[in-house]
């Protein structure tokens, strides 16, 4: 968005004018003025050009295109609930059926679909579909754009192949830590993504395989941690995140983010501990299989994987901050 | 249908409409419901309750809970039954291990933000929450209770007559989704978001402060204590409960009296009445508390003059004293010096026997009732056109309806729960075209907006009506073959001649009516195309000096389009009290017989002389102003008059003040010394809707029972009283229940002869006719043919009313009703519902205001052609440059001070709507307030005599 | 400046914009420097809500603050990426120098502190935001300059700014 | 300020009378209007608004007239 606005503007308008669509909205979270000013110039410029509006490109189809500004909350990247947003109300997620794609933004159908995924789409077409097919492993087709960031000595955005290992992204790519320690954790796929040990650096980036071990790719970004890291503070980031960007709708993430908050504390100064372990299991549990949306329901992974992975963090006696 | 205190059943999600059906497993339990079904609804229907929290019945499905997960064979993880819809063959399994632990886990978050107070929870035994704990078998809350939580949240107790305790709340949104969905109002909302979302009123304000109409949906949808009545919260839980109907406007809502011995501890909307399907309004669902206020009357009191204290009585002194008293009447000044009024807050079988003594024991036809200054331009307009002095549709056809156009009528106000089905309809999408002189809530409120508001100046309704048939029919969108085959087609034509001449056009009459022109076409326009059209008119259509001729143009527009005789259509009065409809059915005018027989109509007669077994009189008795007028007069010395404060209710209060004083025995009977009792010298008091069994008919033709909850007060419901005056006259009444009476009625009335209280208990309610030919009643009337045979398109010529404006009184004065207060207040006043609504204001607008140095909250003295009060002034741009408006809920307001004698030219119905009126600021309320004032103080202190 | 003036004209310019509210919302929070809450039975009538329809939508955004905030809005990244790289740190002493808590306005009406997260330059971290300018690698050193510079008149920009 | 008996009586017969106007030619209006006011008024009311059908002065519009004299005629029939 920032560097290449117009291959999102170009995917765009390939999808609405594929769908029938003659209004497109880019929904921009406000942390990010940077790529407002571009993207709003460049649509722009595109209008001017003849590549949106009314008869693009003379082909007496229309297309507009505009950027609604988000307002500083996390869980309208939730599809449904950045309908909400997008019609000026609060940013509730909507209980699903209704798809979106039958009864979306102000009831009409819908597609929502990523910046990469639409981002990918001018070239799909360019180069052709089994172009792109080529390109992965598995199930898991065409490219990813990784993006590398964290205790990361050269991060950034990388486009490739799906099928390339964790760990050569992050070595090869990235070239280890930045402050030069060893690395201790990645977390994948964002905020709600698993942290992965040392064990699990070298499974392929396909969406399978990171499922197989209850992570997942998500967004494609990768946060690299030191061996500073102390893991049930980032266990329990995680549940305050949670807690800070809920919706609030559904009560195993309303409730059980903030209680899960208040249970990894009493697990880290050891206060009835063991109970208290077996309570936050089931209460990842209860999130995992019981919230309206992604937001509660993949709050556990990060979590759990904290859990498993680096138990040593919890037991009270490593240093921690906060 | 007394029964004990049980909730009404719930099915968790809405009623699907399909008509294809869809079979599936619930638990190895076969069911078939509507596509479109919720599991939820579903496995309830089947017998299997599936545990949930933020699904009601009354309410979209929302999926916030995450109670009611269950398995479905084939799908992934727990899906929630109540936003997931039935699929052929979908097998479900609502219990199961995990099922239970997730359900049990959730719970346990909830209780872990919620106080442990169950045993001295107001709602204990009757919470949703603390069944459903129990339901999934939560017993330990292992998060402990020192974490996070919102127990400390401060109570609201604005609201008089419910408690907001946020402390108790679970955020399942059924208070906002209530507000937004079932009453429309959207008063609520979830302040903040994650763990801090909190319900709020308004702007994070009290009740009272917020938008909340305070209707009672979100205390009803409300699954804990949170929102509780003060009522339940100060007297504990009902032990059984009474199905009655409203005893407040035309809506006619069903409610059960939740009893505890013969104490109401409250009312709560009944889901299976058709008229409200489980919703109601502050005054229904709140405000009963009059009928055991320390003003009812409770004895019969009498006394010589208006001067001398009251005496209290038996009964039967008090009925033989009036008999003899009327008795002396009749021979000295004549058979037609006395009447009666009847009452439309009373039942169809009180109305009738009013009328029947009227006839039999006083010997002539001087029987009228207070529809004579409300509807009766309905009942003749509708009449004439169509054959039936009724609406014709049921309040669920609006649903169906595409345009709707609402004329002189203000619902969200007056008419609140039948609004709330509109607003409903308006925001699925339906047009909405208001004809008013103000700026109603319809025209903009949150989520509505008018299509078009055509401003109508008072008095010219007739004008705006001939220009949307004008431009109709010279437009050549009237429905052709509808009106060939049901219309008499050489009155059409003729009709067409008189409608189509430009003087009918809306640019001509757009000088009288003030109705942009450009406006009015495109509103015709759109009433004639598109598609099913929906009129609802109230009070400022009939209460006019053309009050008939505006209904009869409201038929004819109707006809003219098609739109009469099936769902979605209609031409719908809204009336404004609870029985108006009933009371006209059962022969309270002078002239008509109940079923709107002519009284010259001799074999109508015979029927009636037959089973009454007296000579009746052939010739139309007095209207209520002839009486006026006929006091004044000297010739009419005795009235009855049940159930009516005519001294308020009535126009130009002067000359109703100076009839009264010129009756020689005015009886009384009310619930509370009304203005008219002041006049009066025999009290009998009244019983309240609580305290006698009877039927009301609403203002959909449906019939419903009255059902008693307490003995009356005075030991004689009103049909007793009236019964035992007409027994003292002379007559041989002899009933000992209500349900004998209705038996008598449908014996004798061709549209009632199907309906018996038997009837009424199995079907609920029936709306007439319910004959032979409609066994279960009549939803929409008019299907294939008009009751008169052919529709007949009435002339309608437009006649200014003689009330203008001029030099002198240069604004028009319009009057309406306000939501919180009822008619003439004497019941509302006694209810917390003054905190609303203390006192009647004078709405100016601003610009009107300014040319007479006039400030909001400034004291304004109202002139016209025969009287003058006093308001405090509300300057709003609600009204526009010319015309002023007040309510008349207050005695002191004298808003009838100022009313003229001026009437409908068809039935006398006066022309409240109407008043040419000079504003002026002053500085203390008008001559005849002081004069009030000491009336009543005087009055009070002659009651007290009686009382000690 | 007459701020209600100003919203009725924002309002007029918005009301008929598809789901236009919160753009309104964020044009306000422009001119005025936050929401006041006398604005929002001007906004409601505007755009055809209740009252509480709007407070609910105001409030459920980080965004949308109902009182003053400072000249200028400081936000501190507090993200996974900002957090391998010491954010915490830069937190915990962007509170002391500034002698206020998240949520707070310094004394001299100043500076505003606020907590976000992910400012989108995760491949810089630690990050944050002052006004509409980003900055990247930030230290404590760094966030001391960049406050100071708040206080000089016509400040130019020092600290790696992206 | 209470017209007299006469005067309410006139003024009710010539609105009724000024409100069917155009419904068809003076004798059809006339005799819808006896047929309004036999219909819906009382025998007194009736009685004393026949009894003046020879005084020209009380304010008869010309077809209240016609009507009232309509109605009399009814009325001595009876």
């Amino acid at each position: 968005m920032e560097t290449d606005p117009y291959q999102l503007i170009e995917g765009m308008t390939i999808a609405g004018l594929a769908v029938g669509a003659n209004q497109g909205y880019i929904y921009l979270r406000s942390e990010y003025p940077v790529a407002h000013k571009i993207l709003n110039k460049a649509i722009e410029r595109a209008t001017e050009a003849g590549f949106l509006g009314k008869n693009i490109c003379n082909s007496n189809s229309d297309f507009f295109l505009e950027v609604r500004l988000g307002a500083g909350a996390y869980i309208c990247g939730e599809e449904t609930s950045l309908l909400e947003s997008l019609e000026g109300k609060r940013g509730m997620v909507r209980a699903k059926p209704p798809l979106p794609a039958i009864e979306g933004l102000f009831g009409k159908p819908t597609v929502v679909n990523n910046v990469l995924t639409l981002g990918a789409a001018a070239s799909i077409l360019e180069q052709g579909s089994e172009t792109y097919k080529d390109f992965g492993m598995g199930r898991s087709r065409g490219t990813l754009a990784v993006q590398l960031a964290g205790n990361v000595k050269r991060g950034g955005v990388i486009e490739l192949a799906f099928g390339v290992t964790l760990r050569e992204v992050v070595e090869d790519f990235g070239g280890g830590t930045y402050s030069g320690r060893p690395i201790r954790a990645i977390q994948m796929g964002g905020p709600l993504g698993a942290f992965l040990p040392a064990s699990q650096w070298d499974t392929p980036l396909d969406y399978e395989a990171f499922a197989a071990i209850k992570a997942m790719i998500g967004h494609g970004g990768i946060v690299v941690f030191d061996d500073t890291v102390d893991m049930a503070a980032q266990a329990r980031f995680a549940m305050e995140f949670c807690a800070v960007e809920s919706c609030g709708k559904c009560t195993p993430c309303r409730i059980g983010a903030t209680r899960g908050v208040e249970v990894i504390d009493r697990i880290v100064n050891n206060q009835d501990r063991d109970n208290n372990l077996i309570l936050l299991t089931d209460l990842c549990d209860t999130m995992e299989l019981g919230s309206l949306c992604a937001m509660g329901g993949m709050t556990p992974f990060p979590v759990r994987s904290a859990l498993t992975y680096f138990a040593e963090d919890f037991s009270g006696e490593s240093p921690r901050e906060n | 249908m007394l029964e004990f205190y049980e909730p009404q059943p719930d099915f968790g999600t809405p009623q699907s409409d399909s008509e294809t059906l869809v079979t599936l497993t619930i638990d190895g339990i076969s069911v078939t419901v509507p596509e479109g079904t919720s599991v939820m609804r579903a496995a309830s229907e089947g017998g299997v309750k599936i545990p949930r929290l933020c699904a009601t019945d009354s309410l979209k499905s929302f999926g916030s809970c995450r109670i009611c997960l269950v398995e479905i064979e084939g799908r992934r993880g727990f899906p929630a039954s109540c936003t997931t819809t039935v699929t052929e063959g979908m097998e479900v399994r609502t219990q199961s291990s995990e099922i239970g632990k997730l359900r049990r886990n959730v719970m346990e978050l909830y209780i872990s933000d919620h106080p442990l107070d169950c045993l001295t929870c107001p709602t204990n035994g009757d919470c949703e929450l603390q069944d459903t704990a129990g339901e999934v078998g939560l017993r330990a809350v292992r998060y402990g209770f020192e974490g996070e939580n919102h127990l400390v949240a401060e109570k609201d107790e604005s609201n008089p007559y419910f408690t907001f305790d946020p402390s108790k709340c679970i955020l399942c949104s059924r208070c906002v989704r209530a507000c937004e969905e079932v009453q429309g109002t959207f008063a609520l909302t979830i302040d903040g978001r994650g763990f801090d979302s909190k319900v709020s009123a308004g702007q994070a304000e009290s009740f009272m402060e917020s938008e909340c109409v305070s209707c009672g949906a979100c205390v009803d949808a409300c699954p804990t204590a949170t929102l509780t009545e003060k009522s339940i919260i100060e007297l504990g839980k009902p032990e059984h409960s009474v199905v009655t109907t409203c005893a407040y406007c035309g809506v006619g809502c069903s409610f059960k009296a939740e009893m505890k011995g013969n104490e109401v501890v409250r009312m709560t909307p009944y889901k299976d009445g058709k008229a409200n399907e489980g919703h109601a309004c502050v005054k229904g669902r709140f405000a009963f508390g009059y009928t055991t206020h320390k003003d009812r009357i409770t004895k019969p009191m009498i006394r010589e003059s208006i001067d001398d204290p009251w005496r209290e009585v038996s009964w039967d002194e008090a009925v033989s004293y009036t008999a003899e008293r009327f008795k002396a009447i009749q021979a000295k000044y004549g058979r037609i010096s006395i009447g009666a009024i009847s009452s439309s807050r009373c039942t169809n079988e009180e109305v009738y026997l009013v009328q029947k003594m009227v006839r039999t024991g006083f010997g002539n036809n001087n029987i009228d009732t207070c529809a004579r200054v409300c509807h009766s331009p309905t009942g003749f307009g509708l009449k004439t056109t169509l054959g039936e002095s009724a609406g014709t549709q049921t309040f669920a056809s609006v649903e169906k309806a595409d345009v709707v156009i609402v004329m002189g009528a203000n619902p969200t106000e007056a008419h609140p729960v039948f609004a709330s089905r509109l607003k409903r309809r308006l925001r699925e999408g339906a047009k909405l075209i208001v004809i008013d002189p103000r700026q109603i809530e319809l025209v903009r409120s949150p989520h509505i907006v008018a299509d078009y508001h055509l401003p109508v100046r008072p008095g010219t309704n007739v004008t705006v009506l001939n220009a949307l048939a004008h431009v109709i029919v010279n437009e050549g969108l009237q429905a052709h073959d509808y009106i060939a085959e049901r219309c008499e087609t050489a009155d059409f034509e003729k009709w067409v001649q008189f409608i189509a001449d430009e003087r009918h056009s809306p640019e001509h009459t757009e000088q009288f009516s003030g109705v942009p022109a450009a406006d009015l076409r495109a509103a015709a326009r759109l009433y004639a195309t598109g598609g099913n059209g929906a009129i609802f008119y109230g009070l400022g259509v009939t209460e006019h000096s053309q009050g008939s001729t505006a209904v009869m143009g409201i038929a004819n527009l109707a006809m003219l389009t098609g739109n009469l005789g099936r769902d979605g259509v209609g031409v719908n009065p809204l009336r404004g009290q609870n029985n108006v409809q009933g009371s006209c059915d059962m022969g309270s005018f002078p002239h008509e017989l109940p079923g709107y027989r002519h009284v010259s109509n001799v074999a109508t007669r015979q029927l009636f002389e037959r089973e009454w077994g007296v000579t009746l009189d052939s010739e139309p008795g007095l209207r209520i102003p002839n009486m006026f007028d006929a006091a004044i007069d000297g010739d009419f010395k005795g009235l009855y008059c049940q159930g009516e404060d005519i001294a308020q209710s009535d126009p130009n209060t002067h000359h109703v003040e100076a009839a009264l004083k010129a009756i020689e025995c005015l009886v009384v009977q009310d619930i509370f010394l009304n203005e008219t009792a002041k006049f009066a010298h025999v009290f009998l008091p009244g019983a309240t809707f609580l305290e006698k069994d009877g039927t009301f008919t609403n203002a959909e033709r449906r019939i419903s029972r009255v059902r008693k909850t307490m003995p009356p007060l005075s030991g004689k419901a009103d049909w007793e009283g009236t019964m035992a005056l007409a027994n003292a006259l002379g007559c041989n009444m002899h009933y000992n229940h209500p349900s004998e009476i209705m038996d008598e009625i449908a014996k004798l009335t061709p549209t009632f002869s199907g309906v018996s209280y038997k009837k009424l208990d199995e079907l609920g309610s029936i709306q007439w006719p319910c004959n032979d030919h409609t066994p279960a009643g009549t939803p929409i009337m008019h299907v294939d043919e008009f009751v008169r045979g052919k529709g007949f398109f009435a002339i309608t010529e437009y006649v200014p009313t003689e009330e203008r404006a001029n030099r002198k009184f240069p604004l028009l004065l319009t009057t309406g009703r306000i939501l919180s207060q009822y008619n003439v207040g004497a019941q509302t006043r006694r209810t917390s519902n003054s905190q609303w609504h203390a006192e009647d204001t004078l709405e100016i607008h601003p610009h009107d205001a300014e040319e007479r140095g006039i400030n909001h909250g400034d004291w304004v003295g109202i002139q016209s052609r025969v009287g003058q009060t006093v308001l405090h002034a509300d300057v709003t741009s609600r009204v526009k440059p010319g015309v002023v408006y007040t309510t008349f809920h207050h005695p002191v307001s004298g808003a009838n001070v100022i009313t003229t004698d001026n009437s409908d030219w068809a039935t006398n119905c006066p022309e409240y709507k109407v008043t040419a009126v000079q504003i002026s600021k002053v500085t203390a309320p008008s001559s005849w307030q002081a004069r009030q004032k000491s009336f009543d103080t005087q009055q009070l202190q002659l009651l007290e005599k009686a009382r000690h | 400046m007459d701020k209600s003036a100003n919203i009725d004209e924002l309002v007029e310019q918005f009301k008929t914009l598809p789901g236009g509210l919160i753009p309104l919302l964020h044009a306000v929070k422009h001119a005025v420097g936050y929401i006041p809450n006398e604005s929002v039975p001007q906004i409601a009538i505007g755009f055809n809500l209740s009252r509480a329809e709007v407070h609910g939508v105001i409030s459920f955004y980080h965004d949308f603050n109902t009182s003053p905030v400072g000249q200028h809005t400081v936000q501190i990244c507090r993200a996974e990426a900002c957090q391998s790289m010491g954010s915490r740190q830069i937190e915990a002493h962007a509170k002391k120098s500034l002698g206020i808590e998240y949520g707070e306005t310094t004394k001299d009406g100043r500076v505003t502190l606020q907590p976000v997260y992910c400012l989108g330059n995760c491949a810089c971290s630690p990050s944050m935001r002052i006004d509409d300018d980003i900055y990247a690698r930030v230290s404590p050193a760094s966030f001391d300059q960049l406050i100071s510079e708040l206080y000089v008149p016509a400040a130019g920009n020092a600290g790696e700014k992206r | 300020m209470s017209a007299s008996k006469i005067e309410r009586l006139v003024k009710m017969v010539n609105q009724i009378s000024l409100n069917m106007s155009s419904n068809g030619p003076a004798d059809f209006v006339a005799m819808q209007v006896s047929e309004h006011l036999e219909k819906f008024w009382s025998p007194p009311m009736k009685n004393l608004i026949s009894e003046h059908i020879a005084d020209q002065n009380i304010g008869l519009s010309p077809i209240s007239l016609k009507a009232v004299i309509e109605l009399a005629a009814i009325q001595k029939a009876k």
